[in-house]
């Protein structure tokens, strides 16, 4: 399972922090934290195992007796992926004296930014964006930042590719969170990585992406780095297979259907992206999509460029 | 006093003429009807006169102004008045302000003086008020005043439709069936306030009705239309005595 | 010359999906006079019980494709008669009204079952194989698709000339004081344009979920970028639903084929329709095949 | 004039200027004030939490809106299904002033009254433009232009380097005669212009409403010919209920820009726009006091379910899809469970109380 694999540094990585932060408090203590996320509404794909899976890490510190005997109580709250409520939400757990945020979307964060640092309240985000770092001082990304993860691909891709300078196109989110990478990895490639971006693709909802595909192909883009949620992702994979662009994934294998269905999902031809780690090898293209939250597959020597730092 | 004048207007819809070539003159003060058979083209005629349809072909004036073109809101504002004949009343509202609603353009103040309401917009509220009650008066309505229209009988509807025409304070006033469907005292409630209106107010009329013998008895002048097509026109007598109105009417042995 | 193919093709795929999917608010318009908004979650009911019932009963898919046709028609003539039998003679706007409410309350539903948040893929049934001719390819998929469109389509187009029901359906569409004197029941008639209509979204969410996978936000997005196709072809023709439907498919592609990337435009697929919807709204006021009324005062 | 002006026991005008009175008896105008004092006191007696005070300043923010939704849709029949862009072009006009300016120029922190009738006023034009299809366009045509609206806006958000591609523009605290605002007194700051606001447009509209300027929007909406033969412009008059509906709506965004400090495109999508017509249904669309009962009813709701969700949640952890799904079934099942029984909204209920009390005990 490496959504909870994923989780479980997250987690302790936020527990350490809540130690840190709370180091004067006594013994038999009950922390509360607050969660905002969107359990329904947009992203909620991602938003509701995650909330599940936070629910059940801290009931697991709490029963394992993690924090000797302190616990910690996080409340939970759904925010439909609206930055309104999420405020709310927010304002609430203040009240609620909370010692501890975990927030979620990147457009929120970005949006209480003023307001964590105004009250001095360290979040964690679920949104890696680079851009969260930018003039706050109290959120914490406990892994690398979706650029980081972009340009460690980037790199992936650079030190991996034959022949001459590969081709990259980028398909992104049409938000924050998918523009956010994009820009870092330009910056890379100006300090000197040894790929070129050909277009940037923000996606719509579209049923179809031949157009999109056929057009990266004609340019010559031998690559394509993704940095978005996975319906999208997988839209385009079928069409990328469809117009003889050969998938191929790493990462997590493909999931298959329940073993009564009639009809098996065949790798590698067919992925449909249930954990958001897949990349695909085409003819040409790759694609990668957001978040190789794996710390293992990005490069040692890589060094990511900290926003603000 | 002004001359309505329609010259050679001819109105088609799909490639079928609903009017053909039709003429004629509205004199001043007088009742003018327009009689025929089902589908002759009388409503047509109001709706070209009132802006709601603009004729293929031919002219309409009004005095030195041309209506060919124009759409209802101007031509209402030139003093011409029309009650429909399938009620088109503001049904959720009230009868006072159906009949408030035809002093709109009587209603001078701005916007801002409407925001603040004290002082202009109040005043001239109350004296166009005062206006419409007149028009309730005359037309009888008091009982109905402050009732919503959609409620109302058939025959109270009609009559709120004529006074709303009136509020308008018109110089021409188009009735289109302003009797149909209603028995024979409310016909002749409806007659009396046609002749109070022409006495009272001194206005044009212009009548489109069924019941030959009302418009025998109270119209100056008359216009018999077939197939969109003018077939006789005259004083009552003349037209009595037409014989191409008599075969329209009777048909042919 | 190639590419232009290949996005005219794709596009008239995409475009016939929207037509089957405009033909649902089609039927519902031409009976009733009620715009549904709540197609969109309609479709995407149709598509998750079709998966519902291959993925967790192990029914074959064909069969549940087929079931989950039958089990949405029940659906749509169920909801007709819960929610909006009560309101023949209410105002339209609190009709359309009402569907947006269904709309919010069918999202619940559908956040009950595990289809509100996670994504989830057909089985594949059909070859893997391309069918490629001068350099357009096309997936056995999307062909499939597409027949299934055009036969249902044509079929709704013969039920509605021909068959007695259909007649009938018209007439109440025409008036319904005057079907009703001829002895229609207008009250069913409307149900069966509902249920007709949950019929069409079924199949259309089966031809979307085979193309893009699951994903409720993508279905329910779809329920909004038919509303341009849908007026776009006038409401009341279902020959403007196709002729619509496949503009838009194109002019989608051709958007994201030719706009995009240039300019530093991007996502122009998702507004373009909407722009030019305005556009021709402004000069045809009554959509492409809209039936234009004669107002008689 | 009756004797009595506290309890008036029947119609005893002798003009029509009295009959224009807004307050039949002194009693009702007392009730009022008392009522209005009541809300300028109250936060002055105990303090609420942050939360509940954001959330009173949430509803007052709709409850601009949503007379501008009314005045659109309830007074002139024409559905919009894209007022949440118009509050976005308010909240957006403050935050080009941000992007150009810097979010803590004098302007935006000094002038704030300013931009909010800016807003208005940018909201006012945008509505006056989208409204100018309704010259041709008639029920769901125009209905379904207003959509394109909203999604055109979005787009537009989203896309363009200007408006920072949708994500967060910030806005500066404002100042006040005490000096800058400090997180404290923030939103109850805001609460006090939001309710200058809307007792403002309260009356604004009540006064307008019993001018030509509030018939003609009846008018059109019931019989837009009729109204044409009456000698008013239907086609103009739709536009300026689209130019007023967007002024409100300009208004509130700007307010929201404020209150939030941040305008992000978030907060203004078809999802939005769509709650509006809900609120203005469930308080009851085509009355002045619907616009202050659906926001409030609906937010409440919310919150309720909200407060449902989070106990299902810690009783029984499986259920946490159940209890978040119950938001949008509730929001829906109340649209429909209103249109079905109670059409007329919220504001039915106010009318039925308000003439029972006014038949209590003697008066007749």
């Amino acid at each position: 399972m490496e959504n909870r694999k994923r989780m479980t540094v997250v987690l302790s990585l936020t527990l350490i922090f809540i130690v840190a932060f709370t180091f004067q408090a006594q013994a038999g203590q009950t922390y509360k934290l607050g969660l905002s996320l969107a359990i329904t509404g947009p992203t909620s794909d991602a938003g509701d195992p995650y909330s599940k899976g936070v629910e059940d890490y801290f009931n697991y510190v709490n029963d394992m007796k993690l924090l000797g005997d302190d616990k910690i109580d996080c409340t939970i709250r759904d925010d439909q992926y609206k930055t309104d409520i999420t405020k709310r939400n927010f304002e609430d757990f203040l009240d609620q004296g909370i010692v501890f945020y975990l927030n979620y979307s990147t457009g929120s964060t970005l949006a209480l930014k003023k307001d964590f640092d105004e009250e001095k309240m360290p979040t964690i985000p679920a949104s890696f964006h680079a851009g969260n770092l930018v003039d706050s001082s109290y959120i914490f990304l406990p892994i690398a930042s979706y650029s980081a993860q972009a340009i460690g691909l980037a790199e992936y891709v650079v030190n991996n590719h034959k022949g001459s300078t590969p081709k990259v196109a980028m398909f992104i989110h049409p938000s924050a969170f998918g523009r956010g990478p994009v820009s870092d990895v330009e910056k890379a490639v100006a300090a000197g990585l040894d790929m070129e971006i050909v277009e940037v693709v923000e996606h719509g909802k579209d049923l179809d992406n031949t157009a999109m595909l056929k057009r990266l192909n004609s340019k010559g883009v031998q690559y394509v780095i993704s940095q978005t949620i996975q319906s999208p992702v997988a839209t385009m994979l079928k069409d990328a297979s469809r117009l003889g662009m050969v998938a191929k994934t790493f990462g997590e294998p493909p999931p298959t259907l329940s073993p009564r269905s009639p009809v098996q999902v065949r790798t590698p031809s067919w992925p449909w992206p249930r954990s958001t780690g897949v990349m695909i090898r085409l003819p040409t293209p790759i694609i990668t999509p957001m978040a190789l939250w794996w710390p293992r597959l990005l490069p040692k020597s890589f060094d990511a460029p900290r926003p603000g730092a | 006093m002004t001359t309505l004048s329609i010259d050679n207007v001819t109105l088609t819809f799909g490639g079928l003429n609903a009017l053909s070539d039709v003429s004629m003159i509205i004199e001043p003060g007088l009742i003018t009807s327009i009689i025929g058979p089902n589908g002759a083209g009388k409503t047509s005629i109001l709706n070209c006169i009132s802006g709601f349809y603009h004729p293929t072909a031919g002219e309409i004036r009004y005095g030195d102004r041309r209506l060919t073109h124009a759409s209802p809101h101007q031509v209402t504002k030139l003093g011409i008045a029309r009650a429909f004949q399938n009620l088109e009343l503001f049904s959720g509202l009230s009868v006072l302000d159906n009949l408030m609603l035809a002093r709109h353009t009587n209603l001078k103040y701005n916007f801002l003086q409407a925001m603040i309401y004290v002082g202009k917009a109040s005043r001239l509220e109350a004296e166009n008020r005062a206006y419409v009650e007149g028009v309730i008066d005359f037309m009888e309505l008091e009982p109905y005043r402050n009732s919503t229209v959609g409620n109302l009988a058939y025959g109270i509807q009609k009559r709120v439709e004529v006074a709303r025409a009136l509020t308008l304070d018109p110089q021409l006033l188009l009735l289109d069936e302003p009797m149909a469907g209603m028995n024979i005292e409310e016909k002749e409630d409806v007659v009396r306030f046609i002749m109070d209106i022409i006495k009272e107010r001194n206005t044009t009329i212009i009548l489109v009705e069924h019941d030959l013998g009302v418009v025998m008895d109270i119209s100056d002048y008359i216009h018999v239309l077939d197939f969109g097509e003018v077939i006789g026109s005259g004083t009552p007598e003349e037209v009595a005595a037409n014989e191409k109105v008599i075969e329209a009417y009777i048909g042919e042995d | 010359m190639s590419y232009f193919f290949q996005l005219v093709v794709s596009g008239i795929v995409v475009g016939s999906i929207y037509a089957l999917a405009a033909l649902g608010f089609v039927l519902i318009y031409k009976s009733s006079k009620v715009l549904n908004i709540a197609h969109g979650q309609i479709i995407a009911a149709g598509a998750f019980i079709a998966y519902a019932l291959t993925g967790w009963v192990g029914i074959p898919i064909y069969i549940s494709f087929l079931l989950s046709m039958v089990i949405t028609f029940f659906l749509a003539m169920s909801v007709e008669r819960i929610f909006l039998r009560r309101l023949i003679g209410e105002p339209i706007i609190s009709v359309i009204m009402v569907t947006i409410g269904l709309m919010s309350i069918i999202d619940g539903l559908i956040f009950l079952t595990p289809f509100g948040s996670v994504n989830f893929s057909f089985p594949q049934f059909l070859p893997q194989e391309l069918i490629s001719f001068g350099g357009v390819s096309i997936s056995w998929t999307q062909l499939v698709g597409v027949i299934v469109t055009v036969l249902m389509i044509g079929g709704f187009s013969w039920f509605f000339k021909k068959s007695t029901v259909g007649i009938s359906m018209r007439a109440v569409s025409d008036d319904q004081f005057a079907s009703m004197s001829v002895g229609i029941s207008v009250p069913r008639v409307f149900g069966l344009a509902w249920a007709t209509a949950g019929l069409s979204a079924a199949a259309a969410g089966g031809i979307i979920g085979n193309i893009t996978g699951l994903n409720f936000e993508t279905l329910q997005a779809f329920g909004i970028t038919v509303f341009p196709v849908v007026i776009l072809g006038g409401l009341d023709s279902i020959l403007g639903a196709v002729v619509a439907g496949i503009i838009m498919g194109v002019i989608q592609q051709f958007a994201s084929g030719y706009l995009d990337g240039n300019w530093g435009l991007n996502g122009t697929a998702e507004v373009l329709p909407y722009i030019i919807l305005l556009i021709i709204l402004l000069f045809k006021p009554h959509g492409l095949f809209g039936i234009h009324e004669i107002e008689r005062v | 004039m009756s004797t009595n002006r506290w309890l008036a026991t029947g119609n005893y005008f002798t003009s029509y200027q009295d009959e224009q009175r807004l307050f039949f008896t002194h009693l009702d105008r007392t009730i009022l004030t008392m009522f209005l004092l009541l809300l300028f006191v109250w936060p002055l007696l105990f303090t609420l939490s942050n939360k509940y005070m954001l959330v009173i300043d949430n509803i007052l923010i709709a409850v601009v809106a949503i007379i501008g939704l009314n005045i659109v849709t309830g007074f002139a029949g024409l559905i919009s299904i894209g007022h949440a862009a118009f509050v976005g072009i308010g909240a957006y006009t403050v935050a080009s002033f941000s992007r150009t300016l810097g979010d803590s120029h004098v302007i935006i922190t000094h002038a704030w009254p300013l931009m909010i009738v800016l807003s208005g006023l940018t909201g006012a034009v945008f509505g006056a433009i989208v409204g100018l299809p309704a010259m041709r366009l008639k029920h769901l045509y125009l209905a379904i232009a207003t959509l394109s609206f909203q999604m055109i806006f979005t787009w537009t958000i989203n896309f363009l380097e200007f408006f920072n591609q949708g994500q967060t523009i910030s806005i500066s605290r404002v100042f006040w005669f005490t000096g800058k605002l400090g997180r404290k007194d923030h939103y109850l700051f805001w609460y006090y212009v939001l309710l200058v606001v809307v007792v403002l447009s309260g009356f604004m509209v009540r006064n307008l409403l019993r001018t030509r300027y509030g018939r003609c929007l009846s008018a059109v909406r019931d019989n837009d010919r009729a109204a044409d033969a009456m000698g008013m412009h239907p086609g103009l008059t739709k536009v300026y209920a689209f130019g007023l509906a967007g002024f409100f709506a300009g208004v509130a965004g700007a307010l929201h820009a404020y209150v939030y400090r941040g305008v992000g495109f978030e907060s203004f999508t078809l999802h939005h726009s769509i709650t509006y017509l809900a609120m203005a249904i469930v308080g009851g669309l085509g009355t002045l006091n619907g616009s202050f009962w659906g926001p409030a009813a609906i937010i409440t709701l919310e919150l309720q379910v909200e407060t449902l969700a989070e106990h299902a949640g810690q009783i029984l952890p499986s259920t946490w899809n159940l209890a978040t799904a119950l938001k949008p079934f509730s929001f829906g099942l109340v649209i429909v469970l209103f249109l079905m029984f109670e059409p007329r909204g919220i504001a039915n209920w106010w009318r039925i109380v308000r003439s029972y009390t006014k038949l209590w005990p003697f008066r007749y």
